[in-house]
């Protein structure tokens, strides 16, 4: 039985190692993304060297300059992917993190746009992960923008969202026509299932594989040495998934 | 100055005061935020560096606060922040997004004296579009007009907040690697300390120690505070309290349940200490 | 990335490249000038952060500096700079004076990813007059075209060289409360690094030395040499060795005098553990 | 008798203490400034509540951000006074430490601006000091301006040359006017003896005071608590001028 979780978290570390995309050498990880950092544990313990910096890790904090540092860590160009979610992620990659309706999100608040606006636009390659796959969340436009998914030609951009992981597919984004298209399907899902659940539209390619289970050498890997990495920071998520407590 | 408790540094605040917190990750000293309650302040003004928290929450829930500048507000693992978002949803607080690079850089402004410091990334964003202070100018180190950047201004709050391991006996405090507090206290007028601990001597003469010290010309007041990050963590002497956190998030679903939480967490452990 | 020696360490610095160097109250790698000199390196673009001693004085004389930016350059209590200046004199090098803050401020954009930074003062001085890499502009968040404020451009150096107290097992180096030598490290496309040992473990796992330590991610490669300071002080390990300065202020007074010194103390000892 | 540095060191705490200027309560001294260094010890130990940053301290150095933080703290308005020098010093006190001749000194050399051109800036009250009163040093006009004694209206500034103390006398600086007066003649000097060695004009009142003597508690206080303070940084100075040695 391969967990949900487990499926993600190998095809996320999939697209980490995506050959045509730049090469992903530091990679940051932000509060409360187990499967991505259990993604980013599996590429490094697979053997590829990649350097993590995992934010809420409490021991070994890469940081010494306070949470600045992933900032300007940032700024100077030396991480090269990073995750970020949404609330709302519309169909031309823009990300809602504060909430809908009205500004400051009257409707729905969301806890905020944390480093969104800085980190979609100065990082090479942004993987967007949001498990809900529904039309609350994949909506034809944002309410309100964090962060926008592209900017106009001028404005310095390093990169923007390399594809959109969900519960129920793999999207690649294409920033020069500012739009997705479906490249995998999970299983139990169908181009029509995926359609039904989002918001925006977006381009199908002629046949749509479907998202590969994990290699047994992965799952031993996530059951093993990646749940080691992850039980201090994220207990709960182990406990629920490997059936494994803190003391084991 | 070292004064007798956390009350006594937040009889110092005034209402209305512009107050910088660290993050739950980073040392806000709760035990500040509680003497805020129990003092009653009223219309506070807040700014998250660059997230607010726990802290946060409460304070909104006593009524403490009028405005809100963060990157977010969030309780963690617990989720969204109850108090917060039922002030938003009531206009009882304004609330002033920013994303966290940008309040790291207002603050590095106030730290270096200047007047503004650029940021990059922002175009685009609603954020931006709605922070009237904020400005884009065409970066003048590029040709004419082009490779538009965004402008952040200084901003110098009345007060930081935070909590530290332990203050040395000439008022140098000690948090080791949370250096924001660092930048924090260095942008503010004031900075108040609550501390587990003093100890003798000079952190400062001490080149182990000297790296994690905030020297005392920054320090305007501690109090000792045993566990006054409690609920949040504090480096390796003591972990997030989640149970505490969960079950805060849950009484404070309704302001009846914040209400008892309060008399339960704030006043009544005050009142018990008083008569005793 | 560890390597054998301060030699191993110049090796990978090009002709020409653009170097940064703390002052002499702030741990330079004495030890990989001497390796600089050693190597024959030519056109070196040095910085000084933010100002210049003996690691700078010795590789000009040495004709291994095409130009030098920094604020002061001087051998504290033994005087001016001796090979410094007759290389101004003679025209063997270019000087681009700056102001302490200036290089500090220029480092802190390329350390945030910021192309240009504001600084007050400097207008009317003629460092500004002499900088046409610096510009004047009205404050934009003041009335329109008053308060007329300096943008200093980010400068990104090729190396940052400096000695460390110690590095551990996963390539961190610590050196204590000369946090300088890290905003160096960040802002620079490569640092190297020498240290007096190798500890086991990791400084980022221990909380009282996390805020002394500079991460790996920052630190390109290091090598061990015992005293690689020397003869500038190394925090409380040791301190300025001022008669050894002394003695190469007098030596380097003349071309002859510094030749006979450079032989005795660059590359004699080189070739005597090269024979061992 | 009392040692011409105990005289200025003496001199210098008075102009500290001046009750008409703004207070100093933080004063920063720079490297290789033993006399004002003294000064700023001798207040302290006369029991005026005065912080104080020495910036070549070694043990006790009170900065944990490297010399930037001298910097940051003086841009925050944390420092009210500091000393400043010059290897030439004009008129309307624009100091050059840059060189004499042609930029960027091609006549002689000097070590160069250090933080001159911000701290002269920056902070309310600076205190020039230079013990070399000659018309080489004394000049009408510097050759190269590493900082400017006065600004133009509308240039952000927060104070400059409260006073010029020299080994002949003292001089008031008079920013309004961008001139300088005597304020007060060293033993055997002379108005015209001043005015000889000197390279610019300035002003001259109807009656020059002498400086006064260091009084009897101060020259106690010099020769003993402040001498053990300093002896640390300035060893040398310690054994020329009050024939102490490290091991005493």
């Amino acid at each position: 039985m391969i967990a949900p979780e487990e499926r993600l978290a190998a095809t996320l570390a999939r697209l980490i190692l995506d050959p045509a995309a730049p090469p992903a050498r530091h990679i940051a990880v932000g509060a409360a993304s187990p499967i991505p950092a259990a993604a980013c544990w599996l590429v490094k313990l697979m053997g590829h060297p990649v350097r993590l910096s995992l934010l809420h890790r409490r021991s070994g904090n890469p940081f010494t300059e306070g949470t600045r540092e992933l900032f300007d860590l940032t700024g100077q160009g030396r991480i090269d992917l990073f995750f970020l979610g949404g609330g709302q992620i519309d169909g031309q990659a823009n990300l809602n993190l504060v909430g809908t309706g009205e500004w400051p999100g009257m409707g729905v608040r969301f806890p905020g746009s944390f480093g969104s606006a800085f980190m979609y636009f100065m990082t090479p390659r942004t993987i967007l992960f949001r498990e809900e796959h529904s039309p609350r969340v994949l909506v034809e436009k944002v309410d309100n923008i964090s962060a926008p998914g592209v900017s106009p030609p001028g404005v310095f951009r390093r990169g923007t969202a390399q594809a959109l992981v969900t519960g129920r597919c793999v999207f690649r984004f294409h920033p020069e026509r500012a739009r997705f298209s479906l490249a995998s399907l999970h299983p139990g899902e169908t181009v029509e299932s995926v359609r039904e659940a989002t918001g925006f539209a977006f381009d199908v390619p002629e046949t749509v594989p479907q998202t590969p289970d994990p290699t047994e050498a992965e799952l031993a890997l996530l059951r093993g040495r990646v749940c080691d990495e992850m039980i201090e920071t994220y207990p709960e998520f182990c406990r629920r998934v490997w059936g494994r407590s803190r003391a084991a | 100055m070292m004064l007798q408790s956390p009350d006594a540094l937040a009889a110092l605040i005034p209402d209305g005061a512009l107050v910088a917190i660290p993050p739950d990750n980073s040392l806000p000293s709760v035990a500040i935020a509680k003497a805020l309650i129990r003092r009653g302040a009223r219309g506070l003004r807040l700014l998250g560096v660059p997230v607010s928290g726990f802290a946060t929450d409460i304070l909104i829930g006593a009524g403490c606060v009028a405005e809100v500048e963060t990157s977010a507000v969030s309780l963690g693992e617990a989720g969204f922040a109850p108090r917060f978002s039922a002030a938003l949803k009531e206009g009882r607080i304004t609330v002033r997004d920013a994303t966290c690079p940008a309040i790291h850089t207002m603050l590095q402004a106030a730290e270096k004296g200047v007047p503004f410091m650029p940021l990059r990334g922002l175009i685009g964003s609603d954020i931006l579009a709605n922070r009237p202070d904020w400005k884009v100018v065409p970066n003048p180190f590029a040709p004419a007009g082009e490779d538009p950047i965004v402008l952040l201004p200084a901003k110098q709050p009345d007060f930081a907040i935070f909590h530290a391991a332990m203050a040395d006996a000439e008022g140098n405090v000690w948090l080791g690697r949370r250096r924001e507090c660092a930048t924090i206290a260095h942008a503010s007028k004031a900075a108040l300390v609550t501390v587990e601990r003093i100890v003798e001597g000079s952190f400062l003469e001490d080149e182990r120690l000297a790296p994690g010290a905030i020297s005392a010309t920054y320090v305007t007041a501690t109090a000792i505070a045993e566990r006054g990050a409690h609920p949040v963590a504090l480096l390796d002497a003591y972990g997030f309290d989640q149970d505490y956190v969960s079950a805060y998030a849950r009484a404070a679903r309704t302001e009846e349940g914040f209400r008892a939480w309060l008399e339960a967490e704030v006043f009544a452990p005050a009142q018990k200490v008083a008569a005793e």
